[in-house]
């Protein structure tokens, strides 16, 4: 499709639905009470179209979409885009959840209580911690609310000057930002020859300013770093907490868990290890687990059980307070409990055992094509993911990771490069996770082959990919022109009037 | 026996991956986790319910036990709402091309691209400003961050809160703004980087006294950040006509179901700045030209503000937050078009004028802010029986009655927020003073 | 995509979905008590396959496919392609219909037996009928039905003898089948010079032996017979019956009513004029209309209304007896309840005035494309689709009108010729409905524009298109070839291996 | 007030597109009418719902007041089923592109007939047949046809019927059927045309006797036609293993809810045999070589036969049917697979089994065929109370009791008609033999 934007589809006088009636007795004219100054003179500018007109725009960009339903979706890495299945999706779409209100009477929510209830306990026993918090709305809003129960923590206890966070390179970019954003200085280790952070530098890091060590395990290469709770035992000798970040938790569910590493504190994705629909981006959900000193600054209100019924409980003096409105992404947390209850102990340890296989059999094949390797540890297996280098590939040919990815997204695929920095040159990050087969792998590394052989053959052709899209190469320089940068349509008819 | 969900655990090919891998078992890919680390028993979890049918009736029948909005009539608001959400946005929302799709390229996901920057062109219209964001996860990280980007670019710390504001997100903004950001004070000094103001307030006023708030913030060389929900703005001014430098809010009203809270996303919308733009943690996508000419694509626009682009030095952070709402409330907006949200706002005006008058004419209830115009919430005092009882009793009656004040508003006595929607027929609201006016009796 | 056949996916072993365990207690074994005839020996070779891979070939498949939502479907003249209302989809979605069993005591039905009560009112006025059965899956059905109760009508009346039906040819075929399946010889009427049915060739044929007239009108040509009446009079002059094929309501809601032409039996499908989805070629539903003398004879169960409780009347002993199990197609029945319902008498009228408007708009804009013409009726106007023709075209450039819909394929776009034989020669068959903007009628019109410049400019690539579909032609003669044709996937591979 | 599904009402637009054809009004268009045929009053119909949340709170409302098979325990059965349907045939059927399609060419609508030609294929493996229509309505439209099928291909006239069928059934066949095929009779005779034999019977049974049936039918140059629900040929054996000519049946129970009677769609098979293929008058898609190389391309396959080529000379009829169902039984198939095919059949019998083993020990009980195999369904016969007695009793226990027999099988007494399926625990099933012996004590 060649699909116009809304605002060029408009034709006046259409209407997309109409609002209830307003029946007689009910004052049509109540919206004069309103002081002049705060009632709206001119229509707001919307586009005006027919509901099938709307429908039929919005089902054409959604088929000028991919999706992990509709592709091999393994380019994500650190992203662990698995199937999420299609009966959650329908269990919460009733309104039996749909149409529940977050401020009913207890009395009235009992069914999604218990079941977030027994969510936090199967989450505990998976991560080994005392109590887990679901409200984050997604990952960083749960490494935010682990940094504000460390800060809250150190505070209780007089500690209030410890004002550093370490963290590492490869772990995700919202570890460093939440710890700045909540008044830490932050101190990032790089990784060793080995591609482990480096122990030294963390012996030398640590000191009584410091709060606590934020890390990921595997980090986003999907090296396991075994030296991981002399890592912990560091950062607690000197009184500071250890914060695990288990976004990247795939490959070890049944394996090993958070707390027996030692640490305080832990988050999960529940819309990657644990399969809700990334949604384009969200909604998503966050869950926080954390041992018993951290339980009082957990955030409020937390799902009790009294024996008998299930209810919330607000009390709680040395919370962290809210982090999001009332208890969390509902119809996530359901998906969640869903997906566990399908698979039990037994599953989930396969689910883990599986997306390890197959990353594992994905490297060997990738490292097969020409130009790619995967940097640190050579030789050495991976966990769920591998975060490769085509910097071989670029010297040779001129032709770049992202461009690499740009021509695949022409063979209906696509990957994602990494996070910045690159401290990986070139990268390209994969993550198979369980839910793709051998049959789909082999697809994917056939055209990741396809590709890298025709940026030897045919450098030009994969420099200026996409061909085969619903759209051609940006010119980026716009968006970081203010100038001409246009955020809305309202924006760009008025930049482009004054052009 | 091979889970649906697990492709590769057949045996036979579980044993030609490994053997193309080299490997004799799949330990040897755990071999860097050390022993004293490993859990050599199977985790402690209920029996799987592998049957998708069991699985339905299990969660189905949990869920079965909730009594919903649509079991009861409700009058439930203070921050989520039970609006009617247009077919059309559950059809567009559950499309399995948006419902998994993730963090792709502007090229194999244009159709994402596209969808989210209608999503701000159309708040953009709403609201009358030029810059709108990628939704945050929900008005309560919009304000906090609303505010945090007031003080960035004012250089000074302090925001005067001018309306009543929710208690929780009270809660939300004491964390999140610690540090950084202190609330309250008068709306003066030079330490003044913002004044907050709900339009409405968090008991359903739209105060006249608004344009002077922010004039006074103005006055004080601060910026006004206006909270708003933007259902009512197809009746309310847009907050830009009377000077709102950052406005902020949760777009759960626009095609959202209630979701016991899963169905809030946040917006933030400045004026077309340099100096606001800069200072947004969130991703805001642009229109950008093609290599081919006439063709509209997408990107990022300043993504260097961003935490994914420089870590720590970014502002603040970003991460997955709510993007499939934001796509919801576009096609909510296309749907509305203008019309549509102006009838919808003379309509949530003219039910709640209609069971204010109703409410006002029974013994022992006051309207406390009678006088002032209501959006679609409004404050009910009980001078005899606390707000509990009469919600129990109206339980039993089939009805949600309004969120209890008492704690957190102490000064209102024995007060609940009525909140109506344009679903309550004349006949709801007549049914609920009658049944009020037994319970009181 | 280029999406393989399922059983080329297939990989043994996987699973789709698993059967709920068998609880201890219940015998595993119970099945080895069939007779060893009757016990299933090898397992049925079914493609074996994860639930994610089944999804996304399904996925993709209806990617490779158009649909009313995704296209101007104003191509498919004579179905009526209007707008499906996803509002009404998700009525009936929810378990209060979709988990209904029609055994069900009717006590426990009130809800859906009311909608049904009410639609049948409904369409009573709108047809002006006496009665109406909601029985019949579809179009087709409700004319078998109609015949049905013709046949029963003669034969209570002893008339048995009465073996002819008449018909015309611009009606669609199940007229002539329903007819002589149902054992009556048919007898057709051919357009005369105004593209009217011929009323002295009706004349000449009605005799004692005529049980009956199926007539259309407007016919598939969109022209409205104005001597309908005179029609109905002449086959009620000679004791036949006069039946109306309404599938082409769509014009005339509220325009004109089948009974006040004097009609003694009609139908609808609901599925075109009153909206229910075209779900691919059904379901759908149909609605026969029938004068209080053809009461006794519609399909039982009827349901019926005490003042107080509907009940289904299953005690009707001059019935047709079942058309198809049960009462109907019951989702569609409320679909097109729901539909009536949103719109009202003005709503009604407005489709129908609309649907017209579009239909003269677009013959207006068709007829300046270069080798199309509308035949018959110069110069009149059409009610609510025209049969067009693209002769000139043809004998002009030699592409044909089937060539020219395949190109339109390619611009995402697509009409039907028209039903066999091509009186019209080279036809092509449009209905806008009345859902489609003038936007959209443009659209479709430089489209065709656009297609038939080319098969003067370029005759070859229209007659070998589509180019851009997801396949390309058929080589058609194998679809006639018994040693050849392939059914099943089974029957292809036992054919490709005997070659 | 400009409807959302009438674009062109709107005032400005109608008048421009009437002045392009040059009409003066609308009414213009309507020349051909005679005055004495124009309805000059407006219809009576209710006054238009046409807000979407006024008319989803109208018929939601109405369909509110049914009580569901999820709503109550059902034990009802009898040509329509409440199988477990898996959210992914749903999620296939809702997709708009298959829920909208119609007729489209095999060009623009690749996916549909790919997806409907692997359905006949899907059902081909199961019945180990190699013809499967497109689904025709329902299976009495697809057994009525099978039997006339059966009639023009041997040129006989007469169908045995060997084993009891629904009486709906019956009454379908006698009015489709009538002048064409008599039913009744022996299984011999040089006028059979064809035995039908259910399979299991409309009774339950899967009866033993069925091979000789088959057998004698072949000895007197007739065919063998049968009826199967095939969610039972995972452990029952395909019919054509026994020497059936033509199967047909009900899809109903492969992944579509009951709908009140609204999931049907009826299957026929054959061998491939052109004698059999050329009496279809349904459509049968084709896998066909396309001028690409090593592509799949999708037809019709020897078109000619149907009444859309030649009207009256056509075989019987064919029009729009329920191709979707098609499509969805295809999802189930390929979910299920083998395996869940066969554990699905086992299930049905193992429950079925235990809930006759509980039944048969209740006082005032007797179950006729207890010795005798049964896939999902059986007679129950109560010696003392009747069904419809029973029924209502259960009724008020939240159950629905088997359907009633009594008076369309006046010879088995009070009997009902009991239907066990997947989505039966254990604890159901000895939940139903409780109430019942309750209720007859």
């Amino acid at each position: 499709w060649d699909e116009p934007l809304l605002f060029e589809l408009s034709q006046p006088g259409q209407r997309g639905i109409l609002p209830p009636a307003l029946e007689p007795g009910l004052a049509a004219d109540a919206a004069d009470e309103l002081p002049a100054a705060l009632r709206r003179e001119r229509p707001a500018a919307l586009p005006e179209l027919a509901q099938n007109a709307v429908l039929r725009h919005y089902l054409r960009l959604s088929q000028e979409n991919l999706g992990a339903d509709l592709n091999i979706d393994i380019g994500q890495g650190t992203c662990t885009m698995k199937y999420s299945p299609k009966v959650n999706d329908r269990l919460v779409a009733g309104h039996k959840l749909a149409a529940l209100h977050p401020r009913q009477d207890d009395e009235t929510a009992q069914g999604v209580l218990e079941i977030l209830w027994r969510l936090e306990r199967m989450l505990a026993e998976i991560s080994g911690m005392d109590r887990v918090s679901l409200q984050p709305g997604a990952g960083s809003a749960a490494i935010w609310t682990n940094v504000a129960m460390i800060r809250a923590y150190h505070e209780s206890r007089g500690e209030g000057h410890r004002d550093q966070v370490i963290t590492t390179i490869f772990s995700h970019p919202s570890n460093a930002a939440c710890a700045k954003t909540a008044g830490y200085e932050v101190i990032t280790l790089y990784p060793d020859a080995d591609g482990y952070p480096d122990l030294d530098a963390l012996k030398a890091a640590v000191s009584d300013r410091t709060a606590a060590l934020l890390i990921t395990n595997p980090e986003d290469t999907g090296i396991f770093n075994p030296r991981i709770a002399e890592f912990v035992e560091a950062v607690h000798a000197v009184g500071g907490l250890a914060c695990y970040d288990q976004a990247n938790a795939n490959g070890v569910l049944g394996i090993t868990r958070a707390r027996d590493a030692g640490f305080d504190l832990c988050h999960f994705n529940l819309h990657k290890t644990f399969s809700t629909p990334h949604a384009c981006g969200g909604p998503a959900a966050g869950a926080c687990g954390v041992s018993a000193e951290l339980v009082p600054f957990l955030p409020r209100p937390t799902v009790e059980f009294d024996g008998e019924r299930y209810f919330l409980d607000d009390d709680r003096p040395e919370s962290v307070g809210k982090v999001r409105p009332f208890t969390g992404v509902a119809p996530n947390l359901v998906r969640a409990y869903s997906w566990i209850a399908s698979l039990g102990a037994e599953g989930l340890r396969e689910v883990a055992e599986i997306a390890v296989l197959n990353n594992n059999y994905l490297m060997t094949q990738m490292l097969k094509i020409r130009g790619i390797s995967a940097p640190y540890a050579k030789g050495r297996r991976r966990i769920e993911q591998v975060r490769y280098s085509w910097e071989e590939l670029a010297e040779e040919t001129g032709v770049h990771s992202e461009d690499l990815g740009h021509r695949a997204a022409d063979y209906g695929v696509h990957y994602w490069t990494s996070h910045h920095p690159y401290v990986v040159p070139e990268p390209a990050t994969l993550e198979p996770t369980e839910s793709y087969s051998k049959r789909d792998l082999d697809e994917y590394v056939a055209i990741m082959n396809a590709v890298a052989e025709e940026a030897y053959a045919d450098p030009e052709t994969v420099r200026t990919a996409p061909h085969r899209s619903s759209v051609h190469l940006n010119k980026e320089e716009t968006l970081d022109d203010a100038g001409a940068w246009a955020v809305t349509w309202r924006a760009y008819r008025r930049k482009n009037a004054e052009r | 026996m091979e889970h649906p969900y697990i492709p590769n655990a057949v045996p036979e090919v579980k044993a030609s991956m490994l053997a193309a891998t080299g490997a004799a078992d799949i330990e040897e890919f755990y071999a860097d986790i050390p022993e004293s680390l490993r859990l050599r028993r199977p985790l402690d979890l209920p029996p799987p319910l592998r049957g998708e049918a069991e699985l339905v009736r299990h969660v189905g029948g949990l869920l079965d036990r909730n009594t919903s909005t649509r079991d009861a009539l409700s009058f439930l608001g203070g921050g989520c709402y039970a609006h009617h959400v247009p077919a059309v946005c559950d059809e567009v929302n559950s499309r399995s091309e948006f419902l998994t799709a993730y963090a792709g390229e502007p090229y194999e996901d244009h159709g994402r691209f596209q969808a989210l920057w209608e999503y701000q062109s159309l708040m953009g219209e709403l609201l009358e400003m030029d810059v709108v964001n990628v939704p945050v996860y929900d008005g309560f990280q919009a304000t906090a961050t609303a505010l945090r980007m007031a003080a960035r670019i004012t250089g000074r710390g302090r925001v005067a809160l001018a309306t009543p504001i929710d208690p929780d997100l009270r809660s939300k903004l004491d964390d999140y703004l610690k540090g950084a950001v202190t609330l309250g004070g008068p709306v003066d000094g030079d330490d003044l980087a913002a004044v907050y103001i709900g339009y409405p307030t968090f008991l359903g006023v739209v105060d006249p006294r608004i344009p002077s708030h922010v004039e006074a913030a103005h006055a004080a060389g601060g910026l006004a950040v206006v909270g708003c929900d933007p259902i009512g703005l197809g009746v309310l001014a847009p907050p830009s006509s009377f000077g709102a430098d950052i406005v902020c809010g949760d777009i759960q009203s626009l095609g959202m179901h209630p979701q016991y809270g899963g169905g809030h996303a946040g917006f933030i919308a400045t004026r077309d700045e340099e100096r606001f733009v800069e200072e947004f943690p969130s991703r805001l996508f642009g229109l950008v030209p093609t290599t081919v000419d006439g063709e509209y694509g997408f990107g990022d626009v300043a993504y260097e503000r961003t935490s994914f682009a420089r870590r720590e030095q970014g502002k603040e952070w970003v991460g997955t937050a709510a993007a499939l709402w934001g796509i919801t409330a576009g096609v909510y907006l296309a749907l509305m078009g203008p019309t549509g949200m102006r009838e919808l706002g003379e309509g949530l005006m003219a039910r709640c004028r209609h069971l204010k008058d109703l409410l006002a004419g029974i013994d022992g209830i006051e309207i406390p802010d009678a006088g002032l115009p209501h959006l679609k919430e409004f404050v009910v005092t009980f001078t005899g029986r606390t707000v509990a009882e009469v919600n129990a009793a109206l339980r039993e009656r089939g009805i949600f009655g309004g969120h209890d004040l008492s704690e957190d508003f102490p000064h209102l006595g024995r007060s609940a927020l009525y909140c109506v929607t344009e679903l309550h027929t004349k006949a709801d609201l007549d049914r609920l003073a009658a049944e009020l006016k037994e319970v009181l009796a």
